[in-house]
């Protein structure tokens, strides 16, 4: 890989705190095959960790494994030190966990803006009515809100085009507001499937230079499934190397590529 | 203990014939994941059919030797599957064929329009007495649930159809029409089991039922096996609705309704999709219904309609996937 | 003159009537996208309890009482329904699509068949509801239609801004999101137990509305009036109505001013041999026109097939 | 060598995104033809574009010089043109002996006995799991039986969408290797797929995808050496419609 330029990777000294998401013997089974074989893992705060390996070596399942769209057949995944024990996305979602998807799922009957929006931590529950009387305080919330979803686009540079629908917007623009809808959680980690994946050399820095800004400034973990190298070698501290379902090697991005080299096993285009 | 065995024999034909229109259904739910609503429909008219048939002037009831009795019952099946088949194709072709990719509400709501207007035309046709076989058979006030109902403020309110008669078919004693309704309908299982499982279209349909994608990859063209499961769906349906008014009569646009809704039921207990599964849940539903009619007194009966529908609530919410069904993963 | 004025009034209430059952189907199945097959069964409840309540009447009661029992009618119609909807917010979390539809069905098709056979609630001929207000006849007949055409316009008036309401707060784009990607939105954080409980009350509601206005205006409610067919049909308005409560409207009133025409002759335009065929055929013709309709614009009449919404 | 395969301009949209745009290619005759490229970056879309499982919206399909662009997939596999689908797309309710009975209803009646035969030659271990539901075998099975469901109608064009997926790497090299050494030289193999040490030699020419379009055809080597930095200079000198 090129790697002409020299990685500043963004050093954060990592605390002693419990990990922002944690997981234990993960196993998952489709039919006969083992997707996950007993993959542990952990996240402190503030890390970066690229997970690499070939497609169907179980990166996406793991995933899905961490944000709860699955549920491990054994193991257990722990979010910010607490057992999630096969409660509901939107339950990790309220945990801190935040995520994007490999075939973009954007809302296509809702805004841009309102994309972004929709993933606010609400805090007030709903009600009735307040969604039919919309007195001053819900009115108030929601000009917060909007104010907040457009600071979130202005950082993707997108705040001009809140009011399309995804219609109209060129794919890396899509991964962008996934992206800002990500972060509009205020989670503690952030996990996202291969966000560069068809993105241009100029989406892709911006992609990266907004990842490195909102690492350092909101101390957010990010865990990276992505193939494309000259990414991770920018952004991660760690790397994590699966293959089969199974962890075969993890530690400093240099040295995991280094071993997926020499063994022959040329993963990635 | 003899009026057990009759009522078990009754709910095993009644079984047997729930069971045929629920094949139809759950083979074109598999294939097309489209949920017939008209499905009870052929049934009706497979009965009208084999009604036509059996009132043409040379094969008159009764009056010629046994021969003529065996050769009007063979036409009265084939006839009756003939039709069902028939209108089932053309429903396929003239409502669902171009919406059934783009919309499932959409499609739901023209199966139901269909099923109106088969009911429709039957009463402008048939009209809406009710007829037997050509034997004396009880009169019974019918009317349709006209499509705007309750629309009309002034007009006269639709009123509900009665319960169906039973028939006196004299040309055949009551154990001379249950020994035809057993041959044909052992016949007709036999051969909806033989189709699906042993043949190569069954094959093909199986295949288009669980990957369509894939099926089109090997060779399979889906629409060919579509057209199929409706016409064999639709002959199941028909012959099933020949058997019933020949043992139950009151042959009328409306008859396919309640059976059609109780097929459905049986459908989903025995697991949507599986030919087996529909045979099963039909004939376990034939049984509850039989022995409840006979043994509970007779206003807890009445409910019985009742029964069958929250034994669907029950299925649906606990085991939706039925006895023997599996999971239809949205793979086409 | 007053014959006219009697029609149209007479239409206009059952038009709004419609309109209210139309806005509920539009809460469950265009915002929560749950599709429904049962929602006749909400109105079912609305209707009977109406009818009920109403029957504690004693003759010749002053009218403030008639008053008090008239609105108490409409709130047990109206809890009645809600307790309905809330008892399939359960299986709507794990049932879905088609699934979902049988279990609405079957729901409503129970109650219909319990009615059908309780001897209290008039079995299969019905109830007569002692309706509250005087059913004055000659002269004094056309203001209390006033008041009801008055009163039920309004109220559908309301239950229509309110669906608009509903669709444009926080509430009602969580709904849209959850029903274009479940997964998506609830790995957002959207809970959607809430989201359905709030739903099936307020749809759950407004048929049950819908029950009790049919049940003190027609004076009758009997099984037949809430057959699978009446649901089928308002759900059909829904679907050409593109799933939105303005669209909704305008569908509910072409297909009722279609149904209307073609049972008199096209108000009295075609007299003789055709005119005949028409009425005989009507229900023929309005299915399949509503089949051709369907197919050639499965999102609405007005929404373009690109634009898919679908639960 | 004639071309076996050419593709005119073939443009077909596949949901709203990845799709491919304006492709022409020409896959020269008996030659292993790898395609790479991004996940999404349409190259599912252009193998079932050949096969015929998707309509493209413009551009004509040449096959031995025949168009084919209007045939549906059912003519194109009697014209000897096989796919195996990403991720295996097995009837994993019919077991393995009616999955093959299923593959070989495109022949005539007296040629599927010998066919689905030649299936246990080429993976033995199938034989035993005949009579299996095709969804309990295992990762490695499930390809063998994806593989052979297309090998024994000896097609003259195979398309592989992504072999390996799922599967260890030595696993995928040793199923693989099976079907190099049945095509080698006689069959035209285009194949999806990313892990590039599956492939029956490193010196193989393909082609590279971006974003439904090529960016080039080449070397693997080469096009392995291309980053996104690399492909917006190669595609800039092309019109692209961005």
């Amino acid at each position: 890989m090129s790697g002409a330029l020299e990685p500043e990777r963004p050093h954060t000294e990592l605390s002693h705190e419990p990990p922002v998401l944690a997981g234990s013997r993960l196993t998952k089974f489709y039919g006969g095959v083992a997707a996950l074989e007993r993959v542990s893992l952990e996240i402190p705060p503030g890390e970066v960790i690229g997970v690499v390996g070939a497609n169907g070596a179980g990166k996406s399942t793991l995933l899905n494994l961490l944000t709860g769209a699955i549920r491990p057949d054994d193991g257990e995944v722990y979010v910010g030190g607490r057992p999630m024990n096969g409660q509901s996305p939107a339950a990790f979602a309220h945990a801190g966990v935040a995520r994007t998807f490999q075939k973009l799922r954007l809302f296509p009957s809702l805004t841009i803006l309102e994309n972004v929006c929709v993933a606010m931590p609400s805090t007030e529950r709903w009600s009735l009515r307040s969604a039919l009387l919309r007195g001053r305080s819900e009115v108030g919330r929601e000009e917060d809100e909007r104010a907040r979803g457009l600071a979130l686009l202005r950082l993707v540079g997108l705040e001009d085009r809140a009011k399309h629908l995804i219609g109209n917007l060129t794919y890396g623009q899509r991964r962008l507001v996934e992206l800002a809808r990500a972060l509009a959680r205020e989670a503690s980690v952030v996990l996202l499937d291969e966000p560069a994946a068809g993105m241009n050399a100029n989406e892709e820095r911006q992609l990266c230079d907004v990842l490195i800004r909102i690492n350092q400034a909101r101390h957010l973990a990010l865990l990276i499934v992505e193939h494309r190298w000259a990414l991770l070698r920018r952004m991660a501290h760690r790397a994590l190397w699966l293959s089969d379902g199974r962890v075969v090697q993890e530690g400093a991005p240099e040295s995991v590529f280094a071993a997926i080299l020499d063994s022959a096993g040329v993963i990635t285009r | 203990m003899s009026y057990l065995l009759t009522q078990l024999g009754n709910g095993l034909m009644l079984g047997c014939m729930y069971g045929l229109i629920a094949v139809g259904f759950s083979l074109v739910y598999g294939v097309a994941r489209l949920m017939n609503f008209a499905h009870g429909e052929f049934f009706m008219v497979g009965a009208y059919g084999a009604l036509f048939s059996a009132e043409l002037p040379l094969w008159r009831w009764g009056n010629g030797a046994g021969a003529t009795m065996f050769w009007t019952l063979v036409i009265s099946v084939l006839v009756s599957a003939a039709s069902g088949a028939l209108v089932s194709v053309l429903v396929e072709r003239l409502a669902y064929r171009r919406i059934r990719r783009v919309s499932r509400t959409a499609t739901f709501l023209v199966a139901v329009g269909a099923s109106i207007l088969l009911q429709q035309i039957g009463f402008k046709v048939f009209s809406a007495s009710p007829r037997g076989f050509p034997d004396v058979c009880t009169p019974v006030v019918v009317a349709a649930p006209t499509l705007s109902g309750w629309l009309q403020p002034s007009a006269g309110l639709p009123c509900e159809v009665a319960v169906t008669s039973q028939l006196q078919a004299v040309a055949l004693s009551p154990s001379g029409t249950s020994a035809v309704t057993f041959v044909v309908l052992a016949f007709a299982v036999w051969g909806a089991l033989f189709f699906v499982l042993r043949t190569d279209t069954g094959l093909a349909i199986r295949a288009v039922s669980i990957d369509e994608k894939s099926a089109r990859s090997v060779g399979i063209r889906p629409q060919p096996a579509i057209v199929i499961t409706f016409a064999v769906g639709g002959a199941l349906a028909g012959i099933a609705g020949f058997l019933w008014s020949l043992r139950y009569g009151g042959v009328q646009p409306l008859m396919g309704f309640i059976p059609g809704v109780k097929a459905f039921v049986a459908a989903v207990i025995g697991g949507v999709g599986s030919v087996t599964g529909a045979l099963v849940g039909g004939l376990l539903l034939g049984l509850l219904e039989t022995l409840s009619f006979a043994y509970l007194p007779g206003e807890v009966s009445g409910y019985r309609d009742a029964v069958t529908l929250l034994l669907l609530l029950v299925f649906l919410l606990i085991r939706p996937l039925g006895l023997l069904g599996r999971q239809f993963g949205e793979a086409a | 003159m007053a014959l006219l004025a009697d029609y149209i009034l007479t239409h206009l209430v059952y038009l709004s009537i419609l309109v209210i059952f139309a806005a509920g189907v539009v809460v469950l199945y265009g915002l929560a996208g749950v599709f429904t097959l049962g929602h006749q069964g909400f109105m079912a409840i609305g209707a009977y309890f109406a009818a009920g309540i109403a029957c504690l009447m004693p003759a010749g009661g002053s009218p403030i009482l008639a008053a008090a029992l008239l609105v108490a009618s409409v709130i047990a119609g109206v809890g009645g329904a809600v307790a309905g909807g809330l008892l399939l917010t359960g299986p709507s979390v794990r049932l879905r699509g088609d699934y979902m539809a049988l279990a609405t069905l079957a729901f409503a098709e129970i109650l219909v068949a319990l009615i059908r056979n309780t001897e209290a609630l008039g079995g299969m001929r019905g109830l007569d509801v002692a309706s509250l207000l005087p059913r004055a006849s000659g002269s004094a007949r056309l203001p209390i239609l006033g008041t009801y055409a008055l009163a039920s316009v309004a109220m559908a008036a309301g239950a229509v801004l309110a669906v608009q309401r509903l669709g444009r707060s926080r509430l009602g784009i969580a709904l849209r999101a959850l029903r274009d990607d479940e997964l998506a939105a609830r790995s957002m954080g959207l809970e959607n137990r809430r989201a359905r409980l709030i739903s099936f009350t307020m749809g759950a509601g407004l048929c049950g509305l819908a029950g009790c206005l049919y049940a003190h205006f027609s004076g009758h409610v009997s099984p037949r009036d809430f057959g699978f067919v009446q649901g089928a049909m308002v759900l059909l308005y829904v679907v050409l109505g593109g799933s939105t409560a303005v669209g909704t409207v305008c569908a509910v009133a072409v297909v009722y001013f279609l149904d209307e025409g073609l049972k008199l002759r096209c108000f009295g335009l075609l007299t003789g041999g055709l005119g005949d065929a028409l009425v005989n055929w009507k229900d023929a013709i309005l299915a399949g026109l509503l089949i051709a309709l369907l197919a050639w614009r499965p999102y609405g009449l007005l929404t373009a097939n690109r634009l898919r919404s679908e639960p | 060598m004639t071309s076996v395969l050419d593709l005119q301009e073939v443009t077909t949209r596949y949901g709203e995104l990845a799709g491919i745009d304006r492709i022409t290619l020409t896959v020269p005759e008996a030659a292993c033809f790898p395609i790479l490229g991004d996940n999404g970056a349409g190259k599912s879309t252009l193998l079932e574009t050949i096969a015929g499982l998707s309509r493209p919206a413009s551009g004509r399909i040449l096959f031995n010089g025949r168009d084919i662009t209007r045939l549906g997939a059912e003519d194109r596999g009697r014209l000897g043109i096989g796919i195996a689908l990403e991720g295996r797309r097995l009837f994993s309710d019919l077991t393995v002996i009616e999955n093959l009975r299923a593959a070989v209803l495109l022949l005539p009646r007296a040629d599927r006995p010998s066919a689905i035969e030649s299936a246990y030659e080429i993976f033995p271990q199938l034989r035993a799991r005949s009579r299996q539901t095709a969804g309990t075998l295992s990762g490695g099975e499930q390809q063998m039986l994806a593989l052979v469901r297309v090998l024994i109608r000896q097609p003259r064009l195979l398309l592989l969408d992504e072999p390996s997926l799922g599967l260890a790497p030595w696993l995928a090299k040793a199923i693989l290797q099976r079907v190099w050494e049945l095509t080698a030289r006689r069959v035209t193999v285009i194949v999806a797929e990313p892990n590039t040490s599956v492939l029956p030699q490193t010196e193989l020419t393909g082609c590279l995808l971006y974003r439904g379009k090529v960016v080039d055809v080449a070397p693997v080597p080469y096009l392995l050496s291309l980053d996104s930095a690399a492909i917006q200079t190669k595609l800039q000198l092309r019109p692209i419609d961005e």
